[in-house]
């Protein structure tokens, strides 16, 4: 069972008040009818699945009602930062 | 090899079972082979097996990181059945359910493959629509599938609570009678002994740690402790690393790999004949030839490898089956564990060429990867052998996710398990 | 045919306000009246320790805007009587009237049944910028939990910790209840309020009764 | 019954309270305090069942949760059976019945028991993987038989009349076990005033302390626990769980444990109580104080019942005042093990002779043993022993210092009892659970929690120390560390004096040799409730099962519902000898949850029955019920499917409701609908980026129908959305989807499109909505609202009004679902059934007849519209619903599902369409589900053209109705098409349109 910091409550809270989102940082294409279908396919559909550090989207659906991100090791499960959405993560895989 | 019967353990009986054979070999690979099969999980060594046997081709490695048959394929629930919604996935689950039966035979091992009936119980008007849809199409499609409704499914499932003031009464099921459980080790293992006995290496400790590629082409592969062994051709059926090895191949898959969880209960005198799936309430179950009441929970939402999730599955299931079966509410529960399961978005695997040429992916089977064992070892093994998919892999190409030709079976009754 | 109604005139506006309450001789309905809490607080034994009373037919408004909007701010604090309060998973409570901090946009004000339609005519009249009101009084109520074991019940109930150096009076948080949801708020040293959904309401009190079994229950009118 | 090895004072059972229980149908008397396994040991009985794979008979071994062999079947009632309790950890109550779980006609004779010693040289391990394959037909019947011997105990067969719930506690700091190490690290950290929860499984907190006459700071151990736990009781921020099994540690420090509660009182708990309660605690911090299991020795036939592990020997003698036999001979390979031969002299029976296995002991105890006269046979082992039924005696013979050959000559000694010792294993299990693994470690000859993510202190056993002062040293240090991590000052505490006591080097030795090689010898064994032997490793590893994770699922090694807790570390040191590898080369041992097993009852807590998962009401509810309402589950809700009445059919009432609806007026409780509330300057922006038409120039006061698509152009929900102001709308969504919908309109607008101001609110339990239907809707409408020109011209089709509707405040929203003349009443929902209630005060003479889902359904169908979930399936774009009228591609924007649906395969001819289906016999009414084909006559597997997403017989046309799918089916209107039925029936049908009735709409806008 996680536990999670939500960015807006500003405290820890128990995974069942929220939903995992999946992979942050995809945005959707600025114009899509330019979009060749690999690359649409590509947006909807094809993700990063590390082992090891991933940016996530979480949403607080029975708190807050927010999105955020948070990084997450997928191995061992220990969240390493968490962010509001528009910022930027400071812990990534490059940078070790 | 050494066949097994009756008779040959009377003998050996008579010899305190020294004389037994090694069931595989230990080999120290090659520095190049016709075929790589990455991974030694049930669909690995099944993909080796049919290669020998059917295609002839016996110079193959399988290289395992850890041992054989570690995987998922000996932490799931065992289930088999073939009644998918979709023509294709009906097609492919059934070529699979063809193979299970007759498996013990072919491979001189008792994979302990039971046909006990799987049920798919309805709870809603919306459970019955989309199973008798599934029913109806199943049975056009050559898939043995029928409908039950409360009061026989009361006679054939006594423990099953069936009575109206459950909160979610149950209406009905669609039953399969020829799907069941097998025994998920024996099925591992009766691979890999056939494959060794055909000539094929099983190489255990042996982690693949990058890909030889060249202008789009794989020649071979790194390891961790034998360095390159090249190989023509390359097949990759590593559930639960899927991605990580996509990576190293320079592409990404539309696989995210989460935890699966499942349980035991302690052994009890059976009582529970057949395999019962709620996907409404969620909770299914099935009573192994131990007594063990083998109890899938469901899919965490986030992507994890650590073969664990959360507790709150556990017992959302627990609660599931309780109320399924309101005898086992005083039955305990002994061991809970977590598998990595890859899931595509549409529910259906990657039978599939990639962009890497010579370099073939077998992913993505989501809850399905047990039952489609054989067939998916059967149709990767002439993909790998012919350079190109299988007409029964086909539709179950990675390029699907461009041009949406998805098989999405989330929408069909059938999807979970 | 009333003049004020019709369209023509709701055209000039950006937003439909609306009067909800009925008039007099209107019966209202709390989510709990089939309980029949009040014939059910007639009947109860003297001591239990768990109390339970249902605030009912209150007016609730959920409030949305940016609290950079200096104007929304003020406007707030000057038709509400009291300031919102910022800083997260806190409350303020004057008079008949709370509110709640639900997120940093987003605050539920309860007040009297009465007092809904002017109070947001009145937000509405004072706040210039980028803010929203919806009434919600029909949707929601809330449930006051007092007595020594109405901690345990919380902890039967939500994953909060309900510890007071954890939570002072005055907290509010927003979670999970049982498989519904709630605004949990501390109003007092040993009082708590849920405010729930109208149609889980029913399986809130069923939840409640059968979570104070242990340690009886008693209903107050 | 007498308690014939009941001694006459001594242990922590109350004499003063006899109490009476039966196992296997005969009475026992024990005392209050004891367990089922220290009553029966008692009163002499020595079978508590029949191995699994062998029918062997089998004794009671151990004296806590390692237990393998005391497998019980509890319960007085039906109602109350329990399978599988461990007599070692039942208390024993009053009227307490339990039996043996295995062995036929009884475990004293069981007959299964000769099939085993004669069938078990054929059942080495895997031997079912090697035979019953042939005939392939005669598998379902040797699973028969297979199946008739699984199992240990049963399930009960009626329903469990208990309740159980489930706490969520947070703590600065979890301590697990309430030994010494625990107590001391408990009290530490209470002292520096963390929050702490310590649980401990046993009854009484002390742990081993309970069995030990060891004296603590110049007390009694069983003096010094009370006062301990009298100190932890008074400081108010320590929570004491006794009986309390810490069952799971999982990430980021989430605990659960298993809180017996009322077990050891009765069958049943007491009324208003519960049976058991979960915690599910969050920690800051955790303290694993879990102590240690000793280890027995594997020599040859070491199951039968008279072998016991050393300690917990010690435990009856000590804590229960029992002394299991009257001979004993010991075999250890540790100083601490002496303890228990010293106990047994102190009862006043006979120690024929301690065996140590190493050459020249020389420690402490072993001194004082020998003071006591007591034999002490070193270099040496018990390689075999005799009996059947209770051990007769053993065969004592020296061993080679490589502990792998016998080579003096073996002697025979009489005894009835064999205890043994191979040392201690610390209980790491909790330390795995969140993917930790645990190391070796050659000093202390066992395995210790391995480095770990998880906030996690360890103190005592579970490090592998096992001398009292460094215990409490550990725990008070553990305490200590906890706080200080809490940033609180971290309390002193003194270390109590205890005796100090001068062990020599135990010796590391798994499996005793014999005489003959492994695979000849009598069967050694290592996992007693699976049946493993030493041979059947040996032979595993012959076969090629080295991976120790084949070794276990080749054997089945630790796979009982004992976990291996005794077996595990034996077996895989046996494994590691075989193979010529030392132990953490041969891998490792995981343990996942649970510690023990648990009810699942227990794991399910209240959410069981009618709290299940929760039943959603409208304000309306109540009447519906009144009104004789059959309800149809939808998500949560309980919706009203169709009210008969009395005598009526299904389908008549259903006739009923829709006539009614045509001819006069009916009413459909549609609260359930999803409702949002959507305002802000860009609300209108954003509906024409989530719905796939055009709302630009929607008017105030005008509603209109959307469809909402994934961004891969696929259907996923609609509904109609009115312009309440220029920046206001009201959303309506399915019942079923109204989460998702709000959740992802969240999505989109926090995470890609925050710059737009607009804000959603959900109102869907806000609102009462009830939908008044047909002709007469108006005249209805007019009796109890005067305040809204209802005017065919003034009031049109697809416009809302506000006004007055029986005294409440209300929208009237004049959509239709039906097709028929139709306004929709918002009022708010503590209004609703007052509303409701006025419109069939009023509608009696319209004949306004209530309707539920089900003919809501068969209305839409008449005319062709959607129901999102029924007709789609997340894999039908707009287009294929025949709904291209709803999707508007000129919008600036390119909106949430445009792309998607553009894709190559959405755009290919031959997708499936929806279209109406009309029976050629009309009295036919095709299933839902029914699959079309081109020519029934075709060979299976059939090329299938669609299903049937929607079929009813509508009493309006007279005739059946059907909507589904055809492959190109919008260009195939007219062609016939064939449904094959399981029943053998091809039911014959042409593809038409979906509007049955009034394709013009005529009926909706009068």
């Amino acid at each position: 069972m996680l536990h999670i910091y939500c960015p807006h409550c500003r405290e820890l809270r128990e995974e069942e008040e929220f939903h995992a989102k999946g992979q942050a940082h995809i945005a959707r294409p600025l114009d899509p009818d330019a979009c060749t279908d690999k690359e649409w396919g590509e947006y909807l559909f094809f993700r990063k699945n590390p082992r090891g550090l991933h940016h996530e989207i979480w949403y607080h659906t029975a708190g807050c009602r927010k999105f955020f991100n948070l990084t997450r090791d997928t191995q061992t499960y220990e969240i390493k930062e968490i962010y509001k959405i528009g910022e930027q993560p400071e812990v990534t895989a490059d940078k070790g | 090899m050494q066949r097994y019967s009756g008779f040959g353990l009377l003998k050996h009986s008579l010899s305190f079972h020294e004389n037994w054979q090694r069931v595989w070999s230990n080999p120290t690979p090659k520095k190049k082979y016709d075929v790589i099969i990455i991974g030694g999980g049930g669909h690995g060594l099944a993909t080796a097996y049919y290669l020998a046997k059917e295609h002839g081709i016996t110079n193959v490695a399988v290289l395992e990181k850890g041992h054989l048959g570690g995987g998922n394929i000996c932490r799931n629930t065992t289930i088999v059945r073939s009644n998918y919604l979709w023509d294709e996935s009906a097609a492919l689950y059934e070529h699979s359910m063809k193979l299970w039966e007759g498996l013990s035979q072919d491979l001189n091992y008792n994979q302990m493959f039971s046909q006990r009936g799987v049920y798919h119980t309805c709870h809603t008007l919306q459970d019955l629509r989309s199973n008798e849809r599934l029913v109806n199409a199943n049975r056009l499609q050559g898939i043995d599938n029928e409908m039950v409704y409360a009061d026989q499914l009361q006679k054939e499932i006594p423990a099953l609570d069936c009575s109206k003031d459950a909160r979610y009464p149950v209406l009905g099921a669609s039953v399969q009678r020829r799907g069941g459980n097998a025994r998920h080790d024996a099925v591992a293992w009766g691979y890999a002994r056939a494959a060794d006995s055909l000539g094929v290496d099983l190489i255990q400790n042996c982690e693949v740690i990058g890909m030889e590629i060249n202008d789009g082409k794989i020649t071979g592969v790194k390891t961790k402790d034998y360095g390159v062994i090249k190989a023509d051709r390359v097949g990759c059926v590593v559930a639960g690393n899927s991605g990580v090895l996509a990576k190293m191949a320079g592409f990404e898959l539309p696989v995210e790999s989460h935890p699966l969880q499942a349980l035991v209960s302690e052994p009890i005198k059976p009582f529970l004949d057949t395999v019962v799936m709620s996907n409404h309430v969620h909770g299914y179950m099935s009573q192994s030839d131990k007594g063990d009441l083998v109890i899938g929970a469901g899919i965490d939402g986030w992507v994890g490898y650590g073969q664990r999730g959360s507790y709150g599955i556990i017992e959302h299931t627990i609660q599931a089956i309780v109320e399924l079966f309101p005898l086992t509410s005083r039955v305990r529960m002994n061991r809970q564990w977590g598998g990595i399961v890859d899931t595509c978005p549409d529910a259906s695997p990657i039978i599939s060429e990639t962009p890497v040429k010579n370099l073939f992916f077998n992913c993505g089977w989501g809850t399905g990867g047990f039952k489609g064992t054989p067939g998916s070892g059967n149709l990767f093994a002439y993909t790998l052998a012919h350079g190109k998919p299988h007409p029964i892999a086909e539709p179950f190409s990675y390029y699907r996710f461009h041009t949406g030709a998805l098989i999405d079976e989330h929408g069909a009754a059938g999807v979970a398990h | 045919m009333s003049e004020t109604l019709a369209p023509e005139k709701v055209a000039t506006e950006n937003v439909a306000v609306m009067n909800q309450l009925a008039g007099r001789g209107v019966r209202a309905e709390s989510p709990l009246y089939h309980a029949g809490l009040d014939k059910l607080s007639a009947l109860n034994p003297r001591a239990g320790g768990v109390l339970l009373r249902e605030l009912k037919l209150l007016g609730h408004l959920t409030l949305r805007g940016s609290q950079k909007n200096a104007s929304f701010m003020n406007g707030c604090a000057e038709v509400l009587g009291l300031a919102l309060p910022t800083l997260p998973l806190t409350s303020v409570e004057k008079g008949g009237v709370s509110i709640r901090w639900i997120s940093p946009d987003e605050w539920l004000v309860v007040l009297p049944a009465d007092q809904a339609y002017e109070v947001e005519r009145g937000l509405r009249a004072a706040i210039e910028g980028h803010f929203s009101v919806v009434n919600v009084s029909g949707g929601q109520t809330i449930l006051e939990l007092s007595g020594p074991n109405a901690c345990d019940v919380l902890k039967k109930s939500t994953v909060l910790d309900v510890h007071p150096s954890q939570f002072p009076v005055g907290k509010v948080a927003g979670t999970v209840f049982a498989k519904s949801t709630a605004l949990v708020r501390r109003s007092g040293e040993a009082s708590w309020e849920l405010v729930i959904r109208r149609s889980f309401a029913d399986y809130v009190w069923l939840w409640l009764q059968d979570a104070s079994r242990e340690y009886g229950l008693v209903i107050k009118s | 019954m007498s308690q014939k090895n009941r001694l006459q004072s001594g242990g922590r059972i109350d004499r003063s309270k006899a109490v009476t229980f039966s196992y296997n149908g005969r009475r026992y008397k024990g005392y209050q305090g004891d367990t089922i396994a220290s009553a029966l040991l008692a009163n002499g009985v020595d079978i508590v069942g029949r191995s699994f794979k062998y029918s062997r008979p089998r004794g009671i071994v151990a004296a806590g949760a390692e237990e393998p062999n005391a497998v019980l079947q509890l319960g007085a009632t039906e109602a109350t059976q329990v399978p599988n309790v461990r007599a070692t950890q039942q208390e024993l109550y009053d009227g307490l019945v339990c039996s043996a779980t295995n062995g036929w006609p009884s475990v004293e004779s069981d007959l299964m028991g000769v099939m085993g010693s004669i069938g078990g040289k054929m059942m080495p391990p895997g031997f079912y993987y090697k035979t019953f394959m042939y005939p392939q037909s005669m598998w379902p019947t040797y699973e028969k038989f297979i199946r008739k011997a699984a199992g240990l105990g049963r399930a009960p067969q009626e329903r469990d009349q208990d309740a159980y719930d489930i706490m969520n506690q947070h703590c600065d700091l979890m301590v697990v076990g309430a030994g010494p190490a625990g107590l001391m690290a408990a009290l530490t950290a209470g002292r520096s005033g963390a929050r702490v929860i310590i649980a401990d499984e046993q009854s009484e907190f002390g742990g081993h302390l309970l069995s030990s006459r060891e004296q603590i700071g110049g007390k009694s151990a069983a003096d010094w626990v009370a006062d301990v736990v009298a100190e932890l009781a008074k400081l108010r921020n320590v929570q004491m769980l006794p009986r309390s099994t810490v069952n799971g540690y999982h990430d980021h420090n989430f605990l659960t444990i298993n809180e017996n509660r009322t077990d050891y009182k009765g069958d049943k708990a007491p009324d208003g109580q519960v049976r058991q309660r979960m915690h599910r605690v969050r920690a800051h911090w955790v303290v694993l104080a879990s102590g240690a299991h000793e280890r027995p020795l594997v020599f040859g036939n070491n199951d039968v019942p008279g072998c016991m592990v050393a300690s917990a020997v010690s435990t009856y003698l000590n804590r229960y005042g029992v002394v299991p036999g009257s001979k004993l001979v010991l075999m250890t390979t540790n100083d601490g093990a002496y303890q228990t031969a010293l106990d047994w002299a102190d009862a006043g029976r006979e120690v024929v002779a301690v065996v140590d296995t190493r050459a020249n002991p020389n420690g402490d105890l072993i001194a004082a043993t020998r003071a006591r006269g007591i034999k002490v046979i070193t270099g040496s082992a018990v390689i075999d022993v005799k009996g059947k039924k209770r051990v007769s005696g053993v065969i004592v013979a020296a061993i080679d210092a490589k502990r792998d050959k016998v080579t003096g000559k073996p002697q025979q000694l009489g005894c009835d009892t064999v205890a043994s010792s191979g040392g201690w294993s610390p209980v790491v299990h909790l330390s795995c659970h969140a993917g930790s693994r645990p190391v070796w470690n050659d000093d202390i000859i066992g395995f210790v929690p391995g480095p770990t993510i998880q906030k996690q202190l360890t103190a005592g056993g579970i490090n592998g120390s096992y001398s009292l002062d460094k215990v409490l040293s550990e725990g008070i240090k553990a305490g200590q560390d906890a706080a200080s991590r809490l940033g609180l000052s971290p309390a002193a505490v003194k270390l109590p004096n205890v005796r100090s006591v001068r062990e020599g080097k135990p010796m590391a030795l798994f499996h005793v040799p014999h005489t003959k090689p492994t695979s000849r010898a009598p069967k050694q064994f290592v996992d007693l409730q699976n049946d493993v032997t030493a041979a059947g490793i040996e032979l595993a590893t012959r076969e090629g099962f080295e991976a120790i994770e084949h070794v276990k699922r080749y054997t089945a090694m630790g796979f009982g519902t004992d976990q291996g807790k005794l077996g595990n570390i034996n077996g895989m040191a046996i494994t590691a000898k075989v193979l010529g590898k030392t132990i953490p080369e041969t891998g490792t041992t995981v343990f996942r949850p649970n510690y023990t097993p648990i009810a699942f009852g227990a794991i399910a807590g209240r959410n069981c029955k009618e709290l299940f998962v929760p039943k959603r009401f409208s304000a309306m509810h109540k009447w519906h019920v009144e009104h004789g309402a059959e309800f149809e589950d939808v998500g949560q809700w309980k919706r009203p499917w169709f009210y008969p009445k009395a005598g009526e059919t299904m389908q008549q009432a259903l006739d009923r409701e829709c006539k009614a609806t045509r001819e006069s007026v009916a009413i459909l409780d549609a609260s359930t609908l999803g409702k949002i509330d959507i305002q802000g300057k860009d609300a209108r922006e954003f509906l024409g980026r989530v719905y796939t038409n055009a709302w630009a120039k929607l008017a105030i006061g005008k509603c209109r129908y959307g469809l909402m698509c994934g961004e891969d152009g696929m259907v996923f929900d609609d509904g109609v959305t009115s312009c309440l102001g220029d920046n206001h709308f009201l959303m309506t969504t399915t019942t079923g989807g109204a989460a998702h919908v709000l959740e992802w309109l969240e999505f989109y607008h926090q995470t890609e499109w925050p710059e737009l101001e607009v804000y959603f609110t959900s109102v869907t339990d806000h609102w009462a909505t009830m939908t008044i239907s047909g002709p007469n809707s108006r005249k209805l409408l007019a009796e109890l609202c005067d305040d809204i020109d209802l005017g065919k011209d003034s009031f049109k089709f697809m416009d809302w009004r506000e006004g007055t509707v029986a005294g409440v405040p209300a929208r009237v929203f004049r959509i239709s679902f039906t097709g028929e003349l139709s306004f929709e009443v918002n009022v708010q929902a503590n209004y609703g059934l007052h509303v409701w209630e006025k419109l069939f005060e009023h509608g009696a003479k319209y004949n306004l007849t209530p309707y539920g889902t089900e003919t809501m359904h068969i209305l839409r169908a008449e005319k062709g519209f959607i129901i999102a979930g029924q007709d789609t399936d997340g894999s039908m774009t707009p287009i294929d619903l025949g709904m291209s009228w709803c999707v508007s591609n000129n919008k600036p924007f390119s909106y949430i599902g445009k792309r998607g649906m553009a894709r190559e395969d959405c755009v290919r001819g031959q997708r499936k369409h929806l279209v109406g289906l009309k029976t050629k016999d009309p009295s036919v009414v095709l299933p839902e589900g029914a699959q079309a084909v081109a020519d029934p006559k075709q060979p299976i597997p059939m090329d299938l053209l669609g299903h049937i997403s929607s079929s009813y017989w509508s009493a309006n046309l007279n005739r059946s109705i059907a909507m589904g799918f055809i492959k190109g089916g919008h260009d195939r209107m007219g062609e016939t098409v064939y449904y094959p039925l399981a029943d053998g029936r091809v039911i014959e049908a042409e593809i038409c349109s979906p509007i049955f009735l009034d394709p013009k709409g005529e009926r909706q806008n009068v």
